[in-house]
Parts: C-alpha cells; sequence; structure tokens
C-alpha cells in the first residue's frame, strides 16, 4: 500500500476563476468565499449567514451552483470556478436584464447568489415553470422583495432564451 | 436545563460511596478526560474534551464538592471553560436501599453557553442526554469494579 | 464563520484515505461538507485533519447488485436525485433527497456525510433505519458490515470508529407488496426537521422509525408488530399508532415541546405507514 | 401563482414622475460590482474580532490578553478598562431612570446580554484575529439572570444598571378624551388579559461592520460603513469620544439592506476608531450571522395588559385602556423613543376619541432593541387590529362591517385625531373594498367548505395598518422634555457642471430604496431635460457637505423629505439657470423656459441655450459678464412644517404622512400537526402620489415578506439563563421562496396635501402581514373551541397548542355587559 500523503496546513491551490487562472498558497481552513473575496478580490460574491443557510455567496463550481462558504479554497484546487463578475462582460446577460426589468432587486446584496442560481437553473432547463424556479432559488435568501419579482425575473429570462 | 433520574445498583451503599466519594474514579466516569489533578478533598481539576463526533470540544473543568452526608448524600459543582464554550454544572446525588441494592436519585442543573448552543436547539439537549448517559453506565462499571476489588 | 486552523490531504485511493484516517489522532473525513465545514465555522468542534474524499470517484458510484441496491458513501443527494436505479430499486430514496435543503447542498451533500453526521434532524437516518439498509465500513483491519440500528450511536456519532471509513449503503431494492413512505413537520418548506417517521412494508412485515426524537432513529416496534400482516387503512393505522407517542422521551426546544413531539410522531407514522401501504398496493 | 395587479393611477402624471422608470442602480448591482463596506480595502489594514461574553449578566473579574499579544501576526487590543478611560458614557435620550444608564462601546465591569463585546482583538487575518481572541482570558463572576420584561420590573428583580436603581427605563401615562365616561357610557366592555407582541427583527442579510482610518495629522477618521442614520450616529459618537461631528467623516456607498436595524452600530464604530488611532492603521471589522443575532438590534417586544375596549351595542367602539410593558432588551441604544413613536398611531386607523395607554420600558438580560420596519407603531398597530378582531369575535360582530363602522372616513381627512397628530388623507373604506375584491372575499364561505372536505381548517382575516412617515422629532421631548431636537430635515445639492450634467447628491443613505432612481425623475421634470442626463451620486460621504442633522435613511420619509430637498435645490436650479439665459438674451427671466434640454425664450426657440452652455458660463467661461452669473450649483435643506407638541398634554403632529396598507390572507391549518399555510394574500397600498409605481410595490412587497416571517417563523426567543435560542438561520428561519404565498396588489393614490410633491414616505409597511395572519388563525379555530389568538407570532406548535386547549387563551378574553 502506498504511504499516505502528510496533511499540511496549508497548500498550493491551482485554479481558474472566471477564465483566468491563479496559482496562490492558501491555508487549508480558508473558505472558498474568503478566497474569492479577499486573496483576489472578486468581491461580488456576498457572505449573508455563517451557517450555509443564505446562499449569497453562491458561484459555479465546474458549472455547478455551490455555496462556496461550505467549500474549503484547498477543495476548489484544479477546478473551474465562475463568479457574478463572470457571468456576462460589458453587456448584461437577459437574466441580468431580467432582473433589472422585473425590480427583482432591491438592496442587492442577495442578489449575486441568484443570479448564480438561477443561472445554473436555466443552464439546466432553458425554460422552467415557476414552481421550478422556487425549488431552484430555494437555496438562496433575500430579505427585500418577497422573492415574487425575482421569481418572475427569472421566469420571464427562461421564456426570452427558449 | 435541569435533567434527573435514578440509577439502580447492585452493590451496597458502601461501594457506591466510595465511587461517588472519590474524585479519581468519578474521573474515570467522565467523557473524554485527558488529564486530572486533585487540589485537595474538596476541589480538583481536569482536562476535557467532549467527544462530538464531529471532533471533540476542548475544555478545563473545575470540581468543587458542595456537600456530603456519607452514604446519603453528595453535591458537587463543575465548571468548564473552554474555547468560547462554557459549561456549569451542579448535580446531587441521594442514596438509598439496603445491603446489596443501592438506587441512586441524581439531579443535575446544567447551563451551556458558547459554540455548542449556536449549534442549534436541534442538537443540544440530545448531545446531553446522551453524555450523562455515557457517564451512568461507565459509573455503573467504575461500582461493579470497587465491588468486585473489595 | 472562520475556522480553527486544520491540517489537510486529498488521496488518490480509498487505502490512502483509510490510512490517513487511522494515522492521524483527530483526523475527520471530509465529504460534501455541507454539515462538517459549517460546525467548523461556528468551531463547536475542530477536527486536526481532515481527509478530503472528493477525489475518490469509486465511492461514487450507484449501482444494482442483485436484489441490493448499492450506493457509494460519497453519491451526492443530487446525483441519488437522478439515478435510474435508485428510480427504478428504491424511489423514496430519491423523493426524500428531493427536499433536503436546496439545490446548492444537494450538490455537494452526500449519502455518507448525511448519515455519518447523524444529526438528529437529517432525513436518512430514520429513513435507512426504515429500509433496512446496511453499511460497509473498512478500517486497516479489513471491512465490516453494520446494519442500520447498529450505525447509529449519537449525535453527530456513528459506528464508524476512529480510522475507519464508511463507504457502502447498501439498500434492499424494494418489489411487488413493497412499499415506503416519510412523513413529518419542517421548519419551512424543505427546512429542517422538527419530527418525523419514516414506514416500509415488505410482504406484510414492517419497519417504522422515527427520526428527531432522540439522538438516534428510534424504532416503533410496537406499531411494527400490530401492523404485521394486516390490511392497513387510515383506522388500522391510527389503532397501531395509538400510545407510540407515551413511550417516547423527545427532547423540548424552542421550536416543539416533548408533548408536540410525541403528537407530531404519531401524526408523522400514520402518514408514513399510509403512503407506504398505498405504495405496496400499487 | 404569482399575480401582481394594480390599481390605475388616481392621479396622473406628465413626465417622468409616475412612471416605472427602470432603477440607476440595478447596472452596478446585478454585475456585482456594487460597493458594500466590506468590499474595501486599505494597506496594512488589521481584522477585527470581538469576545463576546458567553453570559447573560456577569461581573467581569479579571481580563488577560497578554497570551493573544504574544500570537505572532496580533497587532493589538482594546479592552473596556481603556474605553471607560478614552471615552465618556454614550448620551442617553431619556430622562432619569433611563438617563443614569452608562453605556460605552464594550463592556465596562459588567456584562448584561450574552453576545455583547467584551475584548476587541485586531489582528492580520480575520481567522488569526478569531485564534487570538480564544487566547483572551476573562473571569466572570455570574449574576441572577432577568428576560422577562414583566419580571424584571417587579421588586427584587435582578438589576442590570445599578445607577438606575431598577430595571424601568421609562414610564408615563398618556391619555386623551374621556376614558371613564366612555366606559361608564359602554353597552359593552370587552377584556383581554394579556397579549404579546414577539421579538424579532428584519434581519437584512449584510451585516454590520466598518473600515476604520485614522489620520493624525489632521486628527480626523475615515469611517467606511454601513450604518443607515449617520447624522445619528455622530451625535452619539462625537461626545463620547471628545472631538467635533467633522472629526468622524462618514462614508458608505451601497448597504445590504437596514430596515432600521443599521441604526445602532454606533459602540462598535467607537471600538474601532479608538483601535486605529491606538495601532495607527486601518482596521477592519465585519459582523457574522450569530455575532448579529446575538447583539444587534432586535425589534421592540412588548406586552399589553389589562386591556378594556369600550363598545356601543351598534358595534361602534368609544374607547380603549391597557398598560404596554415594553422590552428594551440590555442597553438603550435608540430607546426610550419606542415609549413615544407608538403614539403616532395611537388611534390606528379608527376613530377612537378615549385613549388610556400606560407605558412603562423594562431593561432585561436580552440584546438591545432598535428601530425596526415599522418601529413601534407596528407593535401597537397589532395590538389596536387584535381588539376589533376580538371584540367581533367575542360580540359576534362582522369583521368587514365593524371595521367599515370604525374606519376614520374619508370625509373627515385631513383627520385631527385625539393626540393632535393629522392623518393627512386616504380612503380606508375603500381600500378594504379593493383588497375584498382581490382576495374573493365572497367566495370564502365555499372554500371553507371545500378545505374541510379535504380536512382543513380555513381562516380568512383582514389587517389593516398605517405607515407614519417623516418624523417630528419634537416628539422626543415628550419622553425627555431637556431634549433639544425637534422637527425634521433632509439635503440636496443639485448643480450644472461644466459639460452640461446635472448632477444631484444626497444626504441619504438607501439600502434598496431606489433613491438614485427616484430623485433623477423629480429632477429631470422640473429642469424639462431627460433623465438619462441627470447623475445621481451613489452613496453618502459627510464630506460633500450635503447632510444635516436627521440625514439618513430611516422611518419612511425619503419621499418627502428628500424628494422635497431634491425639488426645492432642483427649482433653485432653474432658477439660476433662467437668470443666466435671460442675461444672455437680454429679456426677463419671466420669458425664459427650461424644456428638451434648452434654456430658451418662450415666444423665439431660436433664441435658446443648451444645458452644456449654461453649465460652461459660470465655470469655465464668465469673464466680461457685467455681473456675476449665478453658479449653477444649489443646495437646499427641506424643514417639514412642524410645532414643538404641548408636552402636559401629549399632544401634536407628530408625523406629516400617513401611508396606509389593508391586508388580507386566507389560511389552511392542519388540525392535527397545527401547520398552516398562507393559500391566498393581496395587499391594498395608498401612499399618496407614486413617484415610481414599481419601486412603491417593491417595497410593499418586502414589507409582507417580513410580516410572513414575523407571524409564521421568525422569533428572538431565549432561556431563562439568557441564551438566545435563535442564535442564526439554523434555528431563526426566515422565509424562503417555497414558504411565500400568491399575491395581489393593488394601489390607491390619495395625494398628500402636506408635502412638496403630494407624496408620503412608505418604506415600513406596519406589519400588516402579521395582523391578518393572526386574525387569520383565529378565524380558522373558531370551530375547534375557538382559541383567541394573542401573540403576534404563531408557529405551528403555538396553533397546535391553541388546537389542543383553546381554553388556555379563551380564560384570557372576559365580555362584561
Amino acid at each position: 500500500m502506498r504511504v499516505a500523503a502528510t496533511p499540511t496546513s496549508s497548500q498550493i491551490v491551482t485554479v481558474t476563476v472566471n477564465g483566468t487562472a491563479y496559482e496562490r498558497e492558501v491555508p487549508a481552513r480558508r473558505l472558498l468565499v474568503h478566497f474569492l473575496r479577499d486573496d483576489l478580490d472578486l468581491t461580488g460574491t456576498h457572505i449573508g449567514c455563517d451557517t450555509g443557510s443564505c446562499g449569497a455567496c453562491t458561484v459555479h463550481l465546474d458549472g455547478v451552483a455551490v455555496k462556496s462558504c461550505a467549500v474549503l479554497a484547498v477543495q476548489a484546487d484544479g477546478a473551474q470556478v465562475t463568479t457574478v463578475e463572470g457571468l456576462g462582460d460589458d453587456e448584461l446577460t437577459p437574466l441580468q436584464q431580467s432582473f433589472s426589468d422585473h425590480h427583482a432587486l432591491q438592496c442587492g446584496y442577495c442578489t449575486p447568489g441568484m443570479l448564480m442560481s438561477a443561472s445554473a437553473l436555466l443552464a439546466e432547463n432553458a425554460s422552467p415553470t415557476e414552481e421550478e424556479v422556487k425549488v431552484g432559488l430555494q437555496g438562496n435568501i433575500c430579505r427585500c422583495t418577497g422573492y415574487w419579482n425575482i421569481v418572475e425575473a427569472v421566469v420571464a429570462a427562461g421564456k426570452g432564451s427558449a | 436545563m435541569k435533567i434527573e433520574g435514578t440509577k439502580e445498583f447492585d452493590a451496597s451503599r458502601e461501594v457506591v460511596w466510595s465511587v461517588i466519594n472519590d474524585p479519581a474514579k468519578m474521573a474515570k466516569t467522565m467523557p473524554g478526560v485527558e488529564s486530572f489533578e486533585i487540589a485537595d478533598d474538596k476541589h480538583w481539576s481536569a482536562k476535557v474534551k467532549v467527544p462530538l463526533g464531529l471532533g471533540g470540544l476542548k475544555m478545563s473543568m473545575n470540581f468543587t464538592k458542595l456537600e456530603e452526608r456519607p452514604l446519603e448524600f453528595a453535591s458537587l459543582n463543575a465548571k468548564g471553560q473552554g474555547v468560547g464554550a462554557l459549561m456549569n454544572m451542579t448535580t446531587s446525588f441521594t442514596l438509598s436501599g439496603e445491603g446489596e441494592q443501592t438506587s441512586m436519585a441524581w439531579e443535575a442543573d446544567v447551563k451551556i453557553a458558547g459554540p455548542v448552543g449556536s449549534m442549534g436547539q436541534r442538537v443540544l439537549q440530545p448531545i446531553i442526554n446522551q453524555q450523562v448517559g455515557n457517564v451512568l453506565s461507565a459509573l455503573d462499571n467504575e461500582v461493579q469494579a470497587a465491588k468486585s476489588g473489595a | 464563520m472562520l475556522l480553527r486552523e486544520v491540517s489537510y490531504a486529498r488521496p488518490a485511493s480509498i487505502e490512502e484515505a483509510v490510512a490517513l484516517l487511522s494515522e492521524h489522532e483527530g483526523a475527520r473525513a471530509l465529504a460534501g461538507g455541507q454539515t462538517l465545514v459549517n460546525v467548523m465555522k461556528q468551531r463547536a468542534a475542530s477536527p486536526d485533519v481532515l481527509v478530503d474524499l472528493g477525489k475518490l470517484d469509486e465511492l461514487r458510484t450507484i449501482s444494482v447488485s442483485g436484489t441490493t441496491l448499492q450506493i457509494g458513501a460519497m453519491a451526492t443527494l443530487a446525483s441519488i436525485m437522478r439515478s435510474s436505479e435508485v428510480e427504478v430499486s428504491r424511489p423514496i430514496l430519491a423523493e426524500v433527497a428531493a427536499t433536503i435543503a436546496d439545490v446548492q447542498v444537494r450538490n455537494r451533500g452526500t449519502l455518507g456525510g448525511n448519515i455519518c453526521v447523524n444529526d438528529p434532524t437529517n432525513h436518512f437516518p430514520p429513513l435507512l433505519v426504515a429500509l433496512g439498509a446496511s453499511m460497509t465500513v473498512l478500517g486497516t483491519g479489513g471491512e465490516r458490515t453494520l446494519t442500520a440500528d447498529e450505525f447509529f450511536v449519537g449525535v453527530f456519532e456513528t459506528a464508524v470508529g476512529e480510522g475507519e471509513l464508511l463507504t457502502r449503503i447498501d439498500v434492499p431494492a424494494g418489489g411487488k407488496g413493497a412499499g415506503d413512505g416519510m412523513a413529518g413537520v419542517t421548519l419551512g418548506a424543505h427546512g429542517t426537521y422538527v419530527a418525523n417517521a419514516a414506514a416500509s412494508v415488505a410482504d406484510g412485515t414492517w419497519r417504522i422509525a422515527l427520526g428527531c426524537v432522540g439522538a438516534v432513529p428510534v424504532r416503533a416496534t410496537a406499531v411494527e408488530e400490530k401492523l404485521a400482516g394486516a390490511d392497513v387503512d387510515e383506522a388500522v393505522a391510527r389503532t397501531a399508532v395509538e400510545g407510540l407517542g407515551a413511550t417516547l422521551d423527545p427532547p423540548s426546544d424552542v421550536h416543539a415541546s416533548a408533548d408536540y413531539r410525541r403528537s407530531l410522531a404519531e401524526t408523522s407514522a400514520v402518514r408514513a405507514i399510509l403512503q407506504a401501504a398505498e405504495k405496496a398496493r400499487g | 401563482m404569482t399575480t401582481v395587479e394594480t390599481e390605475g393611477t388616481t392621479t396622473l402624471q406628465k413626465g417622468f414622475v409616475g412612471q416605472n422608470v427602470p432603477r440607476r442602480e440595478d447596472r452596478r448591482l446585478v454585475q456585482g460590482e456594487g460597493v458594500y463596506f466590506d468590499d474595501v480595502k486599505r494597506h496594512g489594514m488589521g481584522y477585527v474580532h470581538f469576545l463576546r461574553s458567553p453570559y447573560a449578566h456577569a461581573r467581569i473579574t479579571s481580563i488577560d490578553v497578554s497570551a493573544a499579544l504574544e500570537l505572532p501576526g496580533v497587532y493589538g487590543t482594546l479592552t473596556g478598562d481603556e474605553v471607560a478611560i478614552l471615552t465618556d458614557p454614550f448620551f442617553q435620550i431619556a430622562a432619569e431612570p433611563g438617563a443614569s444608564v452608562k453605556d460605552f462601546a464594550l463592556a465596562v465591569g459588567k456584562v448584561r446580554y450574552v453576545g455583547e463585546p467584551v475584548v476587541a482583538v485586531v489582528a492580520e487575518t480575520r481567522e488569526l484575529a478569531r485564534d487570538a481572541s480564544e487566547l483572551v482570558m476573562v473571569d466572570y463572576d455570574p449574576l441572577d439572570v432577568v428576560v422577562d420584561a414583566r419580571k424584571a420590573l417587579e421588586d427584587g428583580a435582578p438589576v442590570l444598571h445599578e445607577d438606575c436603581g431598577g430595571n424601568m427605563s421609562y414610564t408615563g401615562v398618556w391619555e386623551w378624551g374621556d376614558v371613564d365616561a366612555a366606559f361608564a357610557e359602554a353597552d359593552h366592555v370587552v377584556s383581554i388579559s394579556e397579549l404579546h407582541f414577539d421579538r424579532f427583527n428584519s434581519t437584512p442579510l449584510e451585516l454590520d461592520g466598518a473600515l476604520v482610518e485614522y489620520n493624525r495629522g489632521t486628527g480626523q477618521w475615515t469611517i467606511t460603513t454601513n450604518n443607515q442614520f449617520p447624522g445619528f450616529a455622530v451625535i452619539m459618537m462625537a461626545p463620547a469620544m471628545r472631538v467635533g461631528t467633522d472629526k468622524l467623516r462618514m462614508v458608505t456607498q451601497d448597504i445590504g439592506g437596514g430596515f432600521g436595524n443599521k441604526i445602532t452600530s454606533h459602540p462598535q464604530l467607537v471600538a474601532l476608531c479608538l483601535l486605529a488611532r491606538k495601532l495607527n492603521r486601518p482596521v477592519q471589522w465585519t459582523e457574522w450571522r450569530t455575532d448579529f443575532h446575538q447583539s444587534m438590534s432586535h425589534g421592540n417586544e412588548r406586552w399589553f395588559l389589562d386591556t378594556e375596549v369600550a363598545v356601543k351595542a351598534d358595534g361602534t367602539m368609544t374607547a380603549f385602556r391597557t398598560k404596554a410593558i415594553d422590552d428594551a432588551g440590555a442597553y438603550l441604544r435608540y430607546e426610550p423613543l419606542g415609549g413615544v413613536i407608538w403614539s403616532q398611531v395611537a388611534a390606528g386607523m379608527y376613530g377612537w376619541r378615549n385613549i388610556r395607554l400606560e407605558f412603562t420600558q423594562a431593561m432585561t438580560n436580552k440584546a438591545p432593541v432598535s428601530p425596526n420596519r415599522g418601529y413601534s407603531r407596528m407593535q401597537h398597530l397589532w395590538f389596536t387590529e387584535r381588539i376589533i378582531d376580538i371584540v367581533a369575535h367575542e360580540l359576534g360582530f362582522d369583521r368587514v362591517e365593524l371595521r367599515k363602522k370604525n374606519y376614520v372616513q374619508p370625509g373627515q381627512m385631513p383627520y385631527e385625531t385625539p393626540n393632535g397628530c393629522v392623518y393627512d388623507s386616504g380612503d380606508y373604506p375603500r381600500a378594504l373594498d379593493l383588497v375584498l375584491d382581490l382576495i374573493g372575499y365572497d367566495t370564502i364561505e365555499q372554500r371553507r367548505e371545500e378545505a374541510a372536505s379535504r380536512g382543513k381548517l380555513l381562516g380568512f382575516g383582514i389587517g389593516s395598518t398605517l405607515d407614519s412617515g417623516t418624523n417630528n422629532f419634537g416628539q422626543s421631548q415628550l419622553l425627555n422634555p431637556e431634549l433639544q431636537f425637534s422637527g425634521n430635515n433632509e439635503v440636496a445639492t443639485v448643480k450644472l457642471d461644466i459639460f452640461g450634467e446635472v448632477v444631484v447628491t444626497l444626504g441619504t443613505t438607501p439600502q434598496g430604496q431606489s433613491h438614485e432612481t427616484t430623485a433623477a425623475q423629480v429632477v429631470a421634470d422640473i429642469l424639462g431635460c431627460d433623465v438619462d442626463l441627470v447623475h445621481v451620486r451613489a452613496g453618502h460621504d459627510s464630506y460633500w457637505n450635503s447632510h444635516a442633522g436627521f440625514s439618513g435613511t430611516y422611518a419612511s420619509q425619503f419621499a418627502v423629505t428628500g424628494l422635497g430637498a431634491v425639488k426645492g435645490a432642483t427649482e433653485e436650479l432653474a432658477r439660476q439657470m433662467k437668470t443666466l439665459a435671460s442675461m444672455v438674451f437680454q429679456c426677463s427671466v419671466d420669458d425664459i423656459e427650461l424644456a428638451d434640454g434648452f434654456a430658451r425664450m418662450k415666444e423665439n426657440a431660436e433664441a435658446a441655450l443648451p444645458f452644456m452652455a449654461l453649465g460652461a458660463i459660470p465655470n469655465a467661461n464668465n469673464a466680461g459678464f457685467p455681473v456675476d452669473p449665478p453658479p449653477m450649483n444649489a443646495r437646499f435643506v427641506y424643514r417639514p412644517p412642524f410645532e414643538v407638541p404641548d408636552k402636559e398634554r401629549k399632544f401634536g403632529n407628530l408625523t406629516l404622512t400617513y401611508s396606509m396598507q389593508i391586508h388580507a390572507c386566507v389560511v389552511e391549518v392542519d388540525p392535527e400537526t397545527g401547520v398552516y399555510e398562507l393559500v391566498d394574500y393581496a395587499a391594498v397600498d395608498d401612499c399618496g402620489v407614486r413617484v415610481n409605481p414599481k419601486i412603491v410595490e417593491g417595497q410593499v412587497m418586502g414589507a409582507t415578506a417580513h410580516a410572513i416571517g414575523a407571524a409564521m417563523f421568525e422569533v428572538f426567543a431565549y432561556d431563562d439563563e439568557g441564551n438566545l435560542l435563535t442564535p442564526n438561520f439554523y434555528d431563526y428561519h426566515v422565509p424562503h421562496t417555497l414558504d411565500m404565498p400568491p399575491l395581489k396588489t393593488a394601489a390607491i393614490e390619495s395625494p398628500s396635501p402636506f408635502t412638496p410633491l403630494g407624496t408620503k414616505g412608505m418604506g415600513e409597511g406596519g406589519g400588516g402581514g402579521i395582523h391578518c395572519i393572526g386574525a387569520a388563525l383565529q378565524d380558522a379555530l373558531r370551530s375547534s373551541g375557538g382559541a383567541v389568538v394573542t401573540s403576534s407570532h404563531n408557529p405551528y406548535h403555538r396553533v397546535w397548542e391553541m388546537l389542543r386547549h383553546p381554553e388556555r387563551s379563551r380564560e384570557k378574553v372576559e365580555v362584561k355587559g
């Protein structure tokens, strides 16, 4: 049996974020969300709780929506990460535009996480029903809107892209 | 949080008393004791790592014997301070019974503050009940050991 | 929010994982991390070493062997929801997985992690007890198999010992005359359980487990016996469940008094039983 | 499904005001380019972690930070002993006994609630700061704890602040009309022994925090934070720190929700200022969810004891009397203002002329309260709605008719309440009819039967509520006659820049209320230009000199004070532009009009100056003018028309506008478990002229969601030791998408006669959802023992208890005569 690697309290992490490759030494205890915000200065990804409940920190990890506060940065080694900054270039995506058109944001703090959850949903299901959207956004808390306009915005974005 | 119960032992009161009155023996009944020190017959302390499955909760505990009436009643206070966590327990044991049967009525008033609390309602009380259960069964083993030893 | 210092290793093989777990005191396997990382954020518990199972794809397989559904410990809840093997042999697993937390948690969270954590409010411990599942645990000394009843030991504690690793969960495939159900009350839709019951019947034999009434799932054996062989309708189920609450000693907290939990356990049991009976009738 | 129906506006707007102009804020926010306080970094900045009390009440016997300081990467610490030397206690709003509370940036000598900051530790990384805080040794000597406001007022209760001689912070009797006579003439008297409004808050998703820099040369602090009432914060901070308010530069751009909960962060801000100066480096603090729940800004919890209601045979309600006991928590950060704010809506939406309310506020070993969306009025409006539904329930009146009979009628507007407040406009009966149409009131009985056939108990409820806005701060003198606060104000500056851009600077600190958008709409209409030509600066910076003492975003007032200031400043700029054009064209100012982006002669469209020219002349091309060209720069302070209230009679106009909302909902209860679902929901809003209807509707939706959360899921519950049992989102469940009911909304516009634009403040909503959900539960349970709903928070387990033990609530209610 081959000898097991020695656990270490910090590691070199190679990760591609929004198409840019980064190599950084990271403490094993650092959360992916803090790596993105504090180390890579990608501050669009937000933090709204300390229990993995609110979804403000949602990003795509190898194309899958995850809460970056419940993933260690070292776990993202070798992965592709997309944050809200990577959603569109200077032009708004139809989803982003739909959020604005339907007044789906007020303070905007939950919005990046909402957009990442919604875009992951639309990638799997191009025109989701209202119920499917609610299920898809169940992991994202918004305290301003009551969700009604957010659900409308995502349903509309789906119809637009269908 | 107040919890209480009764525990039956197949041993004489003398034997049971000899256990609950002996800090060293009592120490063996506590979960995760790593080191143990006796200051005097009324005060002793221990370093414990309360097993929580996901990793232990380190605490340093100080024990003070509050009152004792040999073969009948003992009460003690246990104060624990860990990193950000606090435990304060006042517990009492009342022994009754004849011959080789002893019944121990126990009461404990447990206060826990800190991160275990913030893990949520759903785990706190079950954890305490579980730890108490472990203590009682360990106590039984100590009593049996003392009995056969005697 | 900020973890204590911890060491980390990401083994490339199951053997290496077991070696790491056994060689390092205070080592803990990191599966999906959807509970463990959050517990570490609270600093309520702090493993000294994390052994990340993330790269062990052999632990993610879901397959059917004979009449047994074999689910790798690292199979995510999302993959269980999508698995045709699960859909064919024990669909309740997918139905329940779909109600756990949210998309992001289901994308990372694993079946093995859900049961190894054994948070008293978790969905799978009572369900797997009701389904009569068994768990395969690997240690340096080799493999051993535990029944679900043996597996759950306490809050955050299971029979998986120091240096051991849960590798697989086996669930007997359901078939004709078999049916499963799970019912309960949660904090909001798809929220944390306040109380629940899981029921399973095969050829008139019942297994019923209650969640959130103790540190581990509680078997309702008396109810199981009363239902044995019976043609179950609502009246039968209610009679069988009557008095169940009185036999329980559930916790009392901000979400439910002990009495309320006793009542919910009975209602949940009746509803889970009726779901199972319905499905068994096909 | 989610349907949103909005009735056509009753006052047609021309121009941009009244249109759903797309939000200016959205682009940066959907791109993740918003700038929240935690997004800002500085060279060498240290991260702050607060070590907090695990005890609800204890004496601090010793603090040892040496081990923490030895940890590599630790920059320094701050303890209560240092704070007590370097600062004075915060100014107290209260008269005696509350005036004797000594409140500092960190615990001094004693801790009074679990989560109270005791020591601040600064280190190179966030993680390290927390590690170091675990090495700080604090010895506590625990004291008895009191968490129940009623017990806190009893003799022998543990005392939090010895200098106050007890736990009472304020008490006063508020009586208007002839209450005894009204009860003597009553045909029925309904008494309710106990009602309880539970503790919760709106839990903004972004938590508190700041980046604080200190410049030794200028002696000035720059505080990049998300405090939503910087005007109040500096009034609290500067005297305590023994500096002038201008030494505290308050900066914000984007704020992740506030709802009042971000008004009272001044203690932490002072601790950060002291650390930045002590360590001579920028310090940054980000609060986490569990810290926030345990220590910040809970909403006021309130008991209403021994309530009596005088009712005539025809259902007319002539009087009520009650004893309110308010729970302020451990410190008075904004309190006891809650002790007067409720009286803005003393009579609710009803014609009560005789009212007696004994208000007493207690301090307890729980987190300090602060304003929370619907601050203090929500609690009282819930109380008035409970009265209506309990009286209807006990005396057999129809809830709709009883409301219509007792509502203030449209013909009475503007209506002076018994305590001198003036309800500016509104048609409450019409709004009720509108909401009943939306919810299909005429089909309720059918739906009840249909639900019963599925084993469900269906209930219908109404919640009528007010959103009083634009405070007269003079009401603070009704609590403490010595205070020198009165009236209100807000500031805007508008300038025409060198290339003709219109630049607007506000004094406010929006947290999602879309000020950049609505201000641009008002400016564009006055200047006759395109809304896209107007640039409204994002955020607040006290360096801009565009703020006043009451600047901030709180208490439903921007549409009045903020836009009033914008209107005033823009009209002044328009006058300057016309004057300059008249100088150029050698004509009278009256011959000039502003239209299509030009200042031009009314009679000769050829004679037109583009904004660019008007901006360039004074700014860059001003030689040879016979007199000074106007500066193209206007600053305006809006001041609402208020008098100082009569302190003896506790009489006067306390707020300028009264928006109104009526909510209605349908619930289905599972009689076995007490689990219930909102199956239908409707809300009608009247906030006068709506500058941007979609934005107004967004506020209605948000307030509805908060009310649903408070009614069903959200509560700050404590055990007897003062441990918060819901310290984060594990146990404090806020509604998620799947918890939300279908919603229908409609609007009426009854313009306010008292405001510059006919608008009314409307951000808070008055908790209508809490009122109507409780009423619907009471209706659903009518056939199962007739329990009376006596709490604002009704989670499943309480509904189950009401089903199993209706007598427990029934015995709180009695009908005499």
